[in-house]
């Protein structure tokens, strides 16, 4: 075609622009994806769903004895992890990566006017000791079995950022060069460097000359953002861009239908994850606290034709809120198939038994309608909306959708729980990831915290909160499966949430590319671009 | 130029319709009357007469759906019914002009007062653009405006009706034309600036001998103009002659009433005689007579035959059933 | 025709907001006579349904809005002066108003907050009540400032100091001898934005502000459409081709009513 | 003239002024923020995180300060950061404005190169096939909706025929004509959209204006057809429509969003939807505050030109 | 005709507040319409105003008909005087005055039919019930010479001379003592004139009316007038009956104007000592007697004083305002 590119270069096309480019302050996917060319995190789950060194030597255990059990000042279980960075780790104008930069970056990360997002990931080192240019051992203040997991740490350029950083903290979210030079390459330490970036359009990259590890096949790789994915499409057929990511790309079905047409010029992997689309139940609304009511809603919706029809398959049900890939993932012990009759003798039995145009009633003439919110403009949850409507109104449900602007959505509707009944929406996780701020009842949010927590269902069972903090400082890894099903057990019993399905993303990519391997969860393929080559 | 009386233009049976839903509507039937080199002839009559319209069938300006049925408009030899847009073009502004009623819609409000006169030489004289200002400024200096040269600056809201209706005449004699139609060039304006203008054309005819079609309803104005008058009735003339025989010896039963219900300051009447009825509208114009309907004198056959032209002198001529030549 | 969707639906025995997951996106057939959407609902019933819904949104809005326009406009034009110079600042801070914030406050509103009655609140038609309103509370300046300077026009013209002339009230004036002659401006004003208001709800819907699922709407079915086109192009080409012909139809509509009301038009 | 100006300007500046409370207001009014919104995108974000970076991003305050120490800052110069891009507001809005000129400029330019002499045409032969056909065309130009309309001009162009690229806007090192290439689908979608309205207000003002009296007066002056509609006609006829297209001005500052959209040309209709959402204040104020006095600037510039067309109009009143 | 006064103007004056356009932007000037007309109305008489064209006769006819609120003055109807009242108070006196307006159709809501018009006017007084009303209609039209099955037609129906007569029937519903009748008849016809001319001699019979008319055409204003003013830049300058009036005119205006009437007599030629020049622009008025550029006879007190409206000396009826007129009797 007519813009086809030379072939070391790549182009890619991707849905949102990255809005910032500080790779530890707000995270965005669009973000971390492009970011994951150029930087490294200092450790990352990859593709097995292992948590693996990226800017460190060895992940530090307790097995191999880099991290050690020890108690704190104030005497309370405390955990000490060593890091080495790799020895020819260089940052893009060849300044060698230090444990300066890292004292830096834990500055940068504790502060309180840095703008750092999850600064707790920050707190909890409440000691830095530097051994040597290359390694440095963190204090922990608590003990939790990812003592080890700094996902979402990135090493910053302390020769760059520091004079910015220390002339004012307050402004350094706005000055950082990140944004004001995002093409200095001493800002980047990964296998590519920016040199060009146009908001909202495009960014190129271009090989980092300094990189230590294997050397990436293109030279260049452009990063386009085309909002709208029919138009992404058009591009990707016309040559204007050779790939689809899959972390932000087509909708699923959009992928499915893709693949009918063009699955001869194109491959196209389906990967489902951590995306768990699910409906939270508000179980202050008297209807849905009857435990009843809620088994013949998750009985009356048949999640498994939808699977089959609508997404072909590609997207798993959701049993519970974990994955059926992660470990601690068990068998269920209830499973809810599809089953309208028992649906109805629920509902039946929970008093819901006048049947008036087709919609129930109980004995004082109240009619079984319930609000399901979710956010507007997402055609995916607008499709499942009007089947699982269609679906409950078969056993007589009345289900009347209404939907929001996100920012509203997420910003009033589920955290002051202005949702009446169910609100349906997906959390991310990474694997193993405790549902404390789901779950726990102390994160139920109410105006006393601040609405603070996410427990938006208003669940409060006491052996969960238990469970919950057992699970989390249970540093044996066998041990803490017995305590994940017995989580699970609750979930599924006690149905606080209408678990839905494990969203997948699509990626569709030329024959010709090889070694791009999906993750599935929040790390993206990216930071394995190496391994990415044009194979004829 | 021409001399005095030639006949210039000569205009026979024309008739003049306008498509409608209903058909072609005809408004003006067989028409005739020349023009003589400095003479000019009145066509008076009431509203919807169809003065204007035969005024523009002249130059083949009809509005959209107006047709030319049938006759004939000889202009020097020349037939302009079935000559070509191109030669009417040329005809049009430098051989006939016209001005008209209303002379702040006649003048294009966004154009210079001198380059509208000028532009009549441009397309004619083909002349320059500084020579046709000059002449268009000596145009504006012949029609009585005072201080032409900086006058021609100006845009023509910013001079009055009087001053208006002066550049449409210089506009409209810039090339010397050998016929004027002056359609009701005074109805918009005061009695005292209509005076002005009067002289004005009197003083203009003299000089370049042209011939003038001169539109009016007003017998007063028409008295001082015309050399020869015709009066319209229906889209017909009903009666034509030399100015002093219809103003004093009308004979036609309309122009007769047309002239006594005309209040005048030199008589006093206690009560006007007036026309009862209205006249017909084209398309429901009746049989025979067209003014038999509100005519006093009019007998049975009146309604029923279209009356016989009787020509009372060399001049003059009328239409009637009750009039007999002497 | 659209008012004979429910007919049509009894026809063909099938049902608008049915869904079918097992017959998506079929092309036209005997029993699906435009062939079924994404989730196996007929496009044909879905058509004549978001039909009435739009068209009868579109009308309800732009005569809202023109009822406002109307009101506002006349006053303006009719009392002139400060009155005048005071609403058609305001018509002009309107006109400058980020509508995307507007719309967003508006439909976040919490209407049962306002004290609306629980019953309309839950009802299925408050989302078209509320496009109502949007549109009304945005729509009505172009009719504001059209029939503004119609009234300056019409409040020369001679009969209304006659109609002074016999002592009538500001009110009589306005209503009895303006109004009236502000018909056809005011007409062909709605006529033209019930289009407008069709395409806008398609906007709307795409922010959430819209006609709310499974209601079907030209507009949102064509929103819905927009990430389909390349697997079922005719899904946007129906509704697309009935917006664009009843633009047309109430443009000429519009030039029709205008003649029948004008009584000098057959003059 | 120079009074004119003044007031004009002093008027305009009081309207800025409220505009920017008033915006300023609505995204404040805004139900739930940005930083909620993180939440739900990072798990390991706390409540508490967000009740501080709701601090840090002065998004706790009650409007009205927040508002008073913008203004302060503003009129001391400071425009502020955008929360969004990081960066200083002009910053990010330059770019931006530059592409949305380009692009606007150029489709509004276009169309009304094209409306002009279609337009005309039409009012000259009225009720012919041409006119009718100019008519649909307008019909049509105003209820196809643009995404169907860019999406299929790119299938046309970049899918099937590759002549033109699909979106996105040239690399810094592209020669002008590859530049070029990428505006010329996003601008033709806009004209297409905009040229028959545009073509429709020319043909009623044409139409209007060859009813008058001096179109005769032309005639008789034995003007050809040609010159009576394009130097009589169309001087007068381009009073009101100068006006109405000198509003379409403003509009070329508020961008195209779904255009942009499709497109990914980034521009201001992008922008203020992105900051609007992203309840970036500090941009979303000034690109909205750009956009309304540009619509100031659009109305004022129509004045003149009205004054400029019409002689009869001295600015600000028009003679008797 | 008895003498009592039913119209009576001291001093009237009338100025509007315009924005023109002067060398440095916007000025605000004032235009001075009508300047200090003193002047009675006796009943039952027709009073002729004349004069060119924004002379301020419409203004004049407007403030009397009560349109316009005068500057300055007093304005006295019917004894009752007038400035200064409310629009609500003035609405009782509305029944004494009506106006005829020039254009008829203009003047009348081409939206509403006849019947609607006529009956607006007792609808807006609460006078009759509604069968009276439709009744009292049909007798007005009569009254104008118009069939009653005319009520149910709208006005674009009728011909200008029609129109005209249904204007005339709306000014007589309330049964007014005062018509103020502004150009009736220059839109029309001669041959409908004479018709409306006739209507309106006849109505003042029938229902003892007394006539403002205003008029720049001095043939009609011949044939219907018992006296007469003319008007010139916003003064009276000459009101005489109109026996003396165009017997003896004594203003140099005057006597311009009697002269530019063309009168029916065949005699193709120039005029001759016409009146030169335009009317100046009331915005910027000449100082002194505002005819004074345009007058042959004008001299230093011309320029420099504003002649009072005084009689002459052999007519104390015949009012005059100019510096010379003594010579000029
Ligand atoms: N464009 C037109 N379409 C249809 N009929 C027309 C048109 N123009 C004029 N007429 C008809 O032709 C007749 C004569 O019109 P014309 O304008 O010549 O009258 P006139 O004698 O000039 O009247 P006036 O004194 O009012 O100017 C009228 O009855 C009118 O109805
Ligand atoms: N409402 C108004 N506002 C401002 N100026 C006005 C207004 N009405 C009239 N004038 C001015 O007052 C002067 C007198 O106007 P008026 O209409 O009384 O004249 P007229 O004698 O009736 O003229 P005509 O014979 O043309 O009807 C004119 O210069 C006119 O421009
Ligand atoms: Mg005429
Ligand atoms: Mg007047």
């Amino acid at each position: 075609q007519a813009y086809a590119q030379d072939p070391k270069t790549l182009q890619i096309g991707i849905t949102q622009y990255p809005a910032n480019l500080h790779p530890n302050i707000e995270s965005m996917v669009a973000k971390s994806y492009t970011l994951g060319f150029v930087q490294r995190p200092i450790t990352a789950f990859d593709a097995a769903w292992k948590l693996v060194c990226l800017e460190c030597e060895t992940l530090p255990t307790i097995e191999n004895g880099m991290a050690i059990l020890e108690k704190t000042p104030e005497g309370a279980d405390g955990i000490a992890v060593t890091f080495s960075i790799p020895k020819d780790a260089f940052w893009g104008d060849g300044t060698p990566i230090t444990t300066s930069d890292v004292e830096f970056t834990f500055e940068v990360g504790k502060h309180p006017l840095s703008g750092t997002t999850a600064i707790e990931t920050y707190r909890r080192i409440y000691r830095i000791d530097v051994h040597d240019d290359k390694r440095f051992t963190l204090h922990q203040d608590r003990r939790t079995f990812n003592y080890n997991q700094f996902n979402a740490v990135t090493i910053l350029p302390d020769h760059l950022e520091r004079p910015i950083f220390e002339k004012q903290p307050a402004e350094y979210k706005n000055r950082t060069l990140y944004d004001s030079d995002s093409t200095n390459p001493g800002l980047y330490s990964g296998p590519y460097r920016i040199v060009e970036a146009v908001r909202g359009s495009f960014i190129l990259l271009e090989r980092n000359v300094y990189w230590r590890g294997k050397k990436p096949y293109f030279d260049k790789i452009i990063i386009r953002s085309i909002e709208n994915t029919s138009a992404m499409e058009a591009n990707l057929l016309s040559g204007n861009i050779d790939m689809i990511a899959g972390e932000l790309g087509l909708q699923l079905d959009q992928g499915i239908a893709f693949e009918k047409r063009h699955g001869d010029r194109f491959n196209v992997i389906y990967k489902s994850g951590l995306h768990y689309e699910h409906i939270d139940l508000n179980l202050q609304n008297p209807i849905l606290a009857d435990l009843r009511v809620r088994q013949a809603l998750l009985y009356g919706i048949d999640r498994a034709t939808i699977s089959d029809q609508l997404f072909h398959g590609r997207q798993p049900v959701a049993n519970s809120m974990i994955s059926p890939h992660d470990r601690t993932y068990t068998k269920q012990p209830i499973i809810y198939a599809y089953n309208p009759e028992k649906a109805a003798s629920l509902l039946d039995e929970a008093g819901w038994s006048i049947l008036r145009k087709g919609i129930r009633h109980n004995d004082q003439g109240q009619s079984l309608r319930l609000e399901l919110m979710s956010t507007a403009g997402d055609k995916t949850r607008e499709l499942v909306q009007q089947v699982l409507q269609s679906q409950l109104r078969q056993i007589g449900v009345d289900i009347r959708i209404k939907n929001e602007a996100p920012r509203v959505f997420f910003g009033q509707t589920t955290r002051e729980r202005k949702f009446t009944a169910m609100a349906m929406y997906a959390w991310v996780s990474s694997p193993e990831l405790v549902p404390r701020t789901t779950l726990h009842s102390t994160q139920i949010p109410v105006p006393e915290n601040n609405f603070s927590g996410q427990n938006y269902s208003t669940i409060s069972i006491p052996e969960l909160d238990n469970l919950i903090d057992q699970v989390e400082s249970e540093l044996d890894p066998d041990k803490r499966l017995p305590l994940w099903e017995k989580i699970q057990q609750i979930y599924t019993r006690e149905i606080p949430v209408i678990p839905l399905f494990f969203r997948a993303n699509t990626y569709i990519l030329p024959k010709w590319l090889h070694g791009l391997e999906p993750t599935g969860h929040l790390d993206p393929s990216t930071l394995w671009v190496e391994n990415w080559s044009r194979v004829q | 130029m021409s001399s005095v009386d030639e006949t210039i233009l000569s205009v026979s049976n024309l008739s003049i319709g306008f498509e409608t839903d209903e058909g072609l509507i005809p408004v003006i039937e067989e028409v005739s009357f020349d023009l003589h080199t400095g003479r000019t002839l009145a066509l008076v009559g009431e509203s919807g007469c169809g003065k204007s319209v035969t005024a523009f069938a002249l130059l083949k300006l009809l509005p959209p759906f107006g047709r030319i049925i049938s006759g004939s408009i000889k202009f020097r030899g020349q037939e302009l019914v079935d000559s070509t847009e191109s030669e009417i073009q040329a005809i049009r502004g430098d051989r006939i002009s016209m001005i008209f009623q209303e002379p702040m819609s006649a003048l294009n409000p966004v154009f210079t007062i001198g380059s509208q006169v000028a532009e009549s030489l441009l397309l004619h004289r083909h002349l320059d653009k500084k020579m046709a200002w000059q002449q268009a400024v000596e145009m504006l200096v012949a029609v009585g405006i005072p201080d032409a040269a900086q006058r021609a600056k100006n845009y023509p809201h910013q001079l009055s009706g009087g001053m208006r209706q002066r550049v449409m005449i210089a506009m409209a004699l810039s090339c010397e034309p050998d016929i004027l139609i002056a359609d009701e060039p005074t109805t918009a304006l005061d009695v005292t600036i209509q005076a002005q203008i009067l002289d004005l054309m009197h003083d203009l005819q003299e000089r370049f001998g042209t011939a003038i079609l001169f539109i009016s309803h007003d017998f007063g104005v028409v008295s001082r103009m015309a050399d020869y008058i015709a009066v319209m009735y229906a889209g017909k003339i009903i009666e034509r002659g030399d100015a002093g025989e219809i103003l004093t010896g009308a004979r036609h039963p309309y122009t007769c009433a047309l002239l006594a219900t005309t209040p005048r300051i030199d008589a006093s009447v206690t009560r006007l005689p007036a026309i009862s009825g209205r006249v017909p509208a084209p398309g429901q114009r009746p049989a025979g007579c067209y003014f038999q309907p509100r005519c006093p004198n009019a007998s049975d056959h009146c309604g029923e035959q279209r009356p016989p032209p009787v020509d009372l002198s060399v001049t003059h001529q009328l239409i009637c059933h009750e009039v007999v030549s002497e | 025709m659209v008012m004979l969707a429910p007919a049509i639906e009894k026809l063909l025995g099938l049902n608008a907001n049915m869904v079918d997951l097992f017959n998506r996106m079929q092309p036209a057939s005997d029993t699906h006579v435009f062939g079924t959407d994404e989730l196996g609902r007929d496009v044909l019933l879905r058509l004549l349904y978001g039909g009435q819904v739009s068209l009868f949104t579109g009308l309800t809005a732009a005569c809202v809005a023109a009822t406002i326009g109307t009101v506002i406009g006349l006053t303006a034009g009719y009392f002139g002066g400060r009155l005048d110079a005071i609403l058609m600042r305001i018509t002009d801070g309107v006109i400058s108003l980020p509508l995307l914030p507007l719309l967003i406050v508006l439909a976040a509103l919490d209407l049962e907050k306002i004290g609306l009655p629980d019953e309309l609140v839950n009802s299925e038609e408050v989302s078209f009540y509320r496009i109502v309103i949007i549109v009304a509370l945005v729509g009505w300046t172009t009719v504001a400032r059209l029939v503004r300077g119609a009234t300056l026009s019409i409040k020369e013209r001679e009969f209304i100091m006659a109609a002074e002339g016999v002592g009538a009230g500001h009110l009589h004036i306005m209503f009895n001898h303006i109004l009236p002659n502000l018909i056809s401006t005011i007409i062909v004003a709605v006529t033209l934005s019930v289009g407008n208001v069709i395409l806008l709800e398609s906007v709307l819907s795409f922010l959430g502000l819209g006609i709310q699922p499974p209601m079907p709407s030209w507009g949102n079915m064509l929103t819905n459409a927009q990430a389909l086109i390349w697997e079922a192009p005719q899904l946007a080409f129906y509704p697309g081709m009935l917006i664009f012909i009843t633009v047309i139809c109430f443009n000429f509509l519009g030039d029709g009513l205008q003649d029948a009301l004008d009584p000098r038009a057959e003059y | 003239m120079k009074g004119f100006l003044l007031t004009r300007g002093a008027q305009a500046l009081l309207v800025i002024l409220i505009m920017s409370f008033v915006i300023y207001s609505l995204i404040g009014l805004m139900p739930g923020d940005p930083i909620d919104q993180m939440i739900s995108a990072d798990p390991n974000m706390t409540s508490a995180d967000a009740t501080r970076l709701r601090a840090l991003y002065g998004l706790d305050l009650p409007i009205h300060q927040r508002y008073w120490n913008w203004l302060s800052a503003a009129l001391s110069g400071d425009l502020g950061y955008s929360r969004l891009f990081a960066k200083p507001v002009l910053e990010v809005l330059l770019p931006a404005l530059k592409n949305s000129v380009m692009l606007l400029g150029l489709a509004l330019f276009m169309s009304i190169c094209i409306a002009i002499p279609i337009g005309t045409l039409a009012a000259s032969k009225p009720r012919s096939v041409f006119d009718y056909g100019v008519n649909l065309f307008a019909f049509a130009g105003i209820s196809i909706p643009s995404f169907w309309l860019a999406l299929m001009l790119i299938i046309l162009f970049s899918v099937i025929l590759g002549v033109l690229p699909a979106g996105g806007i040239a690399q810094s090192d592209a020669g002008f004509w590859e530049s070029m290439k990428y505006l010329i689908l996003p601008a033709a979608t806009l004209t297409i959209a905009s040229v028959g309205g545009h073509a429709r207000y020319v043909r009623a003002a044409m139409l209007e204006v060859l009813r008058q009296d001096y179109i005769r007066t032309a005639r008789a002056k034995g003007a050809g057809a040609m010159r009576v509609v394009w130097r009589h006609a169309l001087r007068n006829a381009m009073i009101p429509v100068v006006t109405i297209m000198a509003l379409d001005f403003g509009t070329l500052f508020s961008g195209a969003l779904i255009t942009e959209t499709i497109y990914s040309w980034p521009g201001m209709g992008k922008l203020i939807f992105d900051s609007v959402m992203g309840n970036d204040c500090n941009l979303a104020l000034i690109a909205l505050l750009f956009a309304t006095t540009l619509t100031l600037v659009g109305s004022l510039l129509a004045d003149i030109c009205y004054a400029w067309l019409d002689p009869r109009i001295t600015l600000g009143v028009s003679e008797q | 005709m008895n003498n009592v006064t039913i119209v009576d103007m001291q001093h009237l004056c009338k100025t509007f507040k315009l924005k023109v356009a002067g060398s440095s932007g916007l000025e605000n000037r004032e235009l001075q319409a009508v300047s200090d007309v003193t002047l009675k109305i006796s009943k039952g008489e027709i009073l002729a105003l004349v004069g060119e064209s924004g002379c301020g006769k419409t203004t004049l006819g407007r403030m009397l008909a009560l349109f316009y609120q005068p500057t300055s003055g007093t304005l006295c109807i019917d004894g009752q005087d007038v400035i200064g009242l409310k629009r609500k108070q003035l609405k009782p006196i509305r029944r004494q005055v009506q106006m005829i307006f020039q254009d008829p159709v203009a003047s009348l809501n081409p939206r509403h039919t006849v019947e609607a018009i006529l009956t607006e006017p007792m609808k807006i007084f609460s006078l009759y019930d509604s069968r009276q009303r439709a009744g009292k209609a049909a007798d007005l039209l009569a009254a104008v010479g118009l069939p009653p099955s005319d009520l149910k037609k709208y006005p674009h129906e009728f011909s200008g001379g029609q129109r005209q007569r249904i204007s005339i029937a709306r000014a007589l519903v309330l049964n007014p003592a005062f018509i103020v009748a502004d150009e009736p008849v220059s839109a029309l016809d001669v041959s409908v004139q004479s018709q409306i001319l006739n209507l309106m001699m006849d109505l003042r019979e029938e229902f003892q009316l007394t006539y403002l008319f205003i008029s720049h055409d001095l043939a009609v204003v011949h044939h219907l007038a018992d006296r007469i003013a003319v008007m010139y830049l916003g003064r009276i300058i000459e009101v005489a009956s109109k026996h003396d009036l165009f017997n003896n005119p004594v203003h140099p205006y005057t006597k311009a104007l009697l002269r530019s009437v063309p009168s029916i007599t065949p005699n193709k030629q120039r005029i001759g000592r016409i009146l030169q020049g335009d009317p100046p622009s009331p915005l910027y008025p000449p100082g002194g007697c505002a005819f004074n550029p345009r007058c042959p006879h004008a001299s230093e007190i011309c320029r420099g004083s504003l002649p009072a409206l005084e009689p002459t000396a052999t007519d104390p009826l015949h009012l005059v305002s100019c510096h010379a007129k003594e010579q000029l009797v």
